[in-house]
């Protein structure tokens, strides 16, 4: 189960990891994009987590469709229609809920993956965020369909996106500003596969210490 | 870094203002969210033209608002996609019930910004179209990557498009010829010096004292290569045969289906420059390369295509579609035809792009 | 040194040939002796209008020949004025009778030559006035210098004087004219870098990545001072005060006398702006510095002039009097009267500068 | 006496002379003023060597106007139409003349410096090359008047033209562009007073070596 309130502070949570990681992913951004991935996402977070403020008390669909709509008009580049998108599919399947179970995160982060792939149109192995996000929901997947939790779920999922992270190191980039550099995109670990990494890494974090 | 600015926060934002007072005649800027509109948009019956993009390519976009140009340009962040709340906006704020054309660059961050915004503009009832400008031909292909991406083409198709929709042509109209002169048009750029991003504060890339850096986008991305410098002569060849030897250039993009509400797949078609066939030749500086090294392009450039029997109608040579105050060129041929030269030889009043009036 | 460019021997000659073929239908060019005159010159019953300098500066002064404004221009090797022969040639090309009009930016060089050829004009019973620009306020006085150098206030003369010219006022009359818009302005330019002309190969001169220079002619010769750099706000204020804070400004200038055949002095005085004045604004890029630094520069002078009861009439931004690739930035203050500002309202077509037609 | 053949020796030599000198005048140049003067005479003076082919069988009077016309049109800069002004106002007053007395050299000089004078309109001590023409002429004349012989005179204004071009250096410039630096300009020999010093200088070694 995941509340309300957990997933206002998994928010909060992302915002300062992304502060925290902005050199970091920016610097794998200089080495097959443009620098400023991690600038961009610390600045669509900054913002959301302002914009919490006025949405906290509401219910978790709004609260992820502001996250959504904030993003959209916050962090530019590729990928902030995309986590835009994410988090306002995400916030669409779940209208006026309180709390999630572990399939309602399930269909929540199904939902915004979707979102991810009917905008961005990359597919496996396309050395996008997308490599991150298909291992981790399978693995999410297959914790739920055996019975366990959603921490336990969340755990796996996290190891399947580090994993699924790790995997865009040795892949040609077939999307995005990096797909213009073709085999010099080899050997550099994906910018938005990692921040996506960090996000579902914050969400366990903050179920872990609740 | 050296530059013209306060501090690096403010730096579009403080320009836009210095652009909005210079040229209060021609147009005016909106701040939350940012975009430079006609300042006598909305132009009644007139289909709306909005483009936009990273800021650091003055006087792409902005300086092209105007009658007969665009009526609205969204600025990023420097050499950042600006946001679907702006394009939203924008049009919302030009659109006179004729409808709206995006045209877009195709750059991944700038085609999911505007294909979101045209999203909320449509589901808002207004007529919405948006075109995909790829003439880049540093890019071979379109399965292996983003496809080619949006360079000069862009200035050209925003000045024949603005005069069609100024002369009366509505939406799909619109949208046919500024397809049409994207799909005839090829680009390639060079840099021989980075820029540097105010907000980096250091050189985008490193360049060697003796090296250029063959086929880049509009930001400094890297080229097809890097080679040891050489001549104006040599360079000019170089772009020139990478226009007109480049084979017919076939990709699927997304346009928007108006009467479907939703994305739909299209396949567009380059075909390659031929013997005959004539060109609007655009001879553009990155920002740092002054214009008379331009004119030493230009003579190459016009030998090249006169030995292949490819006649210039009309030529434009200047910084139009920059990357801040990086030294280089790129070259974009289109090829005309009557409906192309009568617009693009229409009366423009921009900031920018000036003639006629 | 990377540079868009063949052989140092040949960068001019080259570079003039590009845009002999670019601008066909506006302007031709001579070689031996090199002038670029007016496709259509000499214009019956029209003053002719001529001047030259070193090469380096464009689109100044080549790039100004067209309708509208000057009929013939001179250019030397890159930084070097050009030679007497080439004036004179250029004068007996586009003279129609109605005389020629020599407007020289006070550099020795520009001086001496020009002077040279009005005599060898005038002898061949050609009338000639000859009119120095001298609107560098970085150059406090004239009695221990060769006096103000001749900056931004050129284009302006140029194009009003072009209007006027073109509207049938004779020889005397463009002279008076092109006089007084020189006593109605001043100037002032800063350098964030050295340019390097192509025979050098380096650098004119070295500038620390923390400084500039304030005060520069048009060269990159040394300003007044080399400073620390500064944000924009704070440069503009001072390019500003350096305008707006200088005094009456006299000196003793050589003007032909048509009627004597001889040289004689004139005293001429520029009068401080005052509250209440209208200006033309010009905010100029010495080449490498983007035109949205140059936005930035007009945000911070439209402002100080406002404070100051100066009222900006009309504005022209961008690279029009330039120093290759060096990044930096002048600004050129115009007191406008009715005369003034009908002239420069009036249409031009040149590859430089365009509108009305 | 100085022959119509000395003269185009002269002509010749300088011609050497101011391409050997190229650097060390463009060095002086560059210190007080744009780095060209070297280039300027070298590539003028290649130009009057060119020419001298076809009017070397003239005389001297339009062989030295010839040379200032070619200099005229070739040099440019400051420099070009003042010692275009020297050549041309020499050749017209040796119109028609196959040689040179101690007087015509005199006058001829004269009316050269003359005409540099009213070109440039510098004085004495502005830090030109008149600093070097006034002093070499004054001692010439003295020499002249003496009864001393045109090699003698001329050794005079070598020493004469050699004392203002050092004189110079501790100047400060009111003319060209060296003025406008100002305090700066002090301390450096002038480039345009060393030119003419090399151009007195090439007509004794000639009278010297024949
Ligand atoms: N078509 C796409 N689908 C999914 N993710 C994408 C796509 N294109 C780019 N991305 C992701 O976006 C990341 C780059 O984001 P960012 O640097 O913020 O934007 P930009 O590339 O416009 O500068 C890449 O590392 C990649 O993971
Ligand atoms: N008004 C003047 N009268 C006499 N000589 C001058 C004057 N102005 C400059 N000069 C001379 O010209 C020299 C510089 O010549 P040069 O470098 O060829 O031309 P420029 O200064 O135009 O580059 C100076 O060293 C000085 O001796
Ligand atoms: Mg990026
Ligand atoms: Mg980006
Ligand atoms: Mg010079
Ligand atoms: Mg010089």
């Amino acid at each position: 189960m995941v509340t309300k309130e957990q997933i206002v502070r998994w928010l909060e949570r992302l915002a300062s990891v992304l502060a925290e990681n902005k050199a970091y992913l920016t610097d794998l951004d200089s080495a097959i994009g443009d620098a400023d991935h991690g600038t961009n996402m610390a600045r669509g977070f900054a913002k959301v987590a302002e914009k919490l403020v006025s949405v906290a008390d509401t219910d978790i669909g709004n609260i992820l469709k502001a996250t959504g709509m904030t993003l959209m008009s916050s962090v530019g580049g590729a990928s902030g229609p995309l986590y835009g998108t994410f988090f306002m599919r995400g916030g669409a399947v779940t209208a006026s809920r309180e709390e999630l179970s572990v399939e309602d995160l399930g269909e929540m982060l199904h939902a915004g993956m979707q979102g991810i792939q009917q905008r961005g149109r990359a597919i496996a192995e396309d050395k996008t965020m997308i490599d991150a996000w298909i291992p981790a929901l399978a693995a999410y997947d297959t914790a739920r369909i055996a019975g366990e939790d959603t921490a336990a779920a969340l755990r796996r999922a996290v190891a399947g996106a580090e994993a699924g992270m790790k995997a865009t190191i040795p892949l040609q980039a077939r999307k995005g500003r990096a797909s213009y550099l073709g085999e010099r995109s080899i050997g550099h670990q994906d910018p938005g596969a990692t921040s996506t990494y960090l996000m579902l890494k914050a969400l366990l974090d903050t179920l872990e210490s609740s | 870094m050296k530059k013209l600015i306060n501090a690096v926060e403010n730096v579009v934002r403080e320009q836009l203002e210095g652009m909005a007072s210079a040229h209060a005649d021609v147009l005016k800027v909106s701040y939350e969210p940012t975009f430079i509109y006609r300042a006598d948009a909305p132009v009644a019956n007139k289909v709306a033209l909005i483009s936009g993009g990273g800021s650091g390519h003055e006087p792409m976009h902005g300086g092209f608002v105007g009658k007969g140009m665009l009526d609205a340009a969204c600025p990023g962040e420097v050499f950042t996609s600006p946001t679907p709340d702006q394009m939203y906006a924008a049009g919302s704020a030009v659109n006179s019930g004729a409808g709206v054309l995006y045209i877009v660059k195709n750059y991944t961050g700038d085609v999911l910004n505007f294909e979101a915004a045209a999203e909320m503009l449509a589901g808002e009832g207004v007529p919405v179209q948006s075109i995909l400008i790829d003439d880049d031909a540093a890019v071979k292909d379109s399965l292996y990557t983003a496809g080619r991406r949006g360079v000069g083409a862009t200035v050209i198709t925003e000045k024949i498009t603005g005069a069609a929709a100024e002369a009366g042509y509505d939406l799909l109209q619109c949208a046919d010829l500024c397809r049409k002169v994207n799909t005839s048009s090829r680009s390639i750029g060079v840099a021989l010096t980075s820029c540097i991003v105010p907000a980096a504060g250091k050189p985008t890339f490193d360049l060697g004292d003796g090296e250029f850096e063959f086929g880049i986008g509009i930001h400094g991305e890297p080229g097809r290569r890097r080679l040891p410098m050489a001549s104006v002569d040599e360079i000019t060849e170089m772009m020139a045969s990478a226009i007109l030897d480049d084979g017919v250039y076939t990709r699927t993009v997304r346009e928007w289906d108006q009467a479907r509400g939703e994305w739909v797949d299209k396949e567009l078609v380059n075909a390659p420059l031929r013997s005959g066939d004539g060109v609007i030749a655009f001879v553009n500086s990155m920002g740092g390369t002054p214009v008379s090294e331009l004119y030493a392009m230009y003579r190459k450039l016009s030998g090249l295509l006169d030995a292949r029997g490819i006649r210039i109608a009309r030529n434009l040579i200047g910084p139009y579609i920059t990357s801040l105050e990086m030294q280089g060129a790129s070259i974009t041929l289109v090829k005309v035809d009557d409906e192309i030269l009568k617009f693009w030889d229409a009366p423009v009043l921009t900031p920018g792009l000036r003639w006629g009036v």
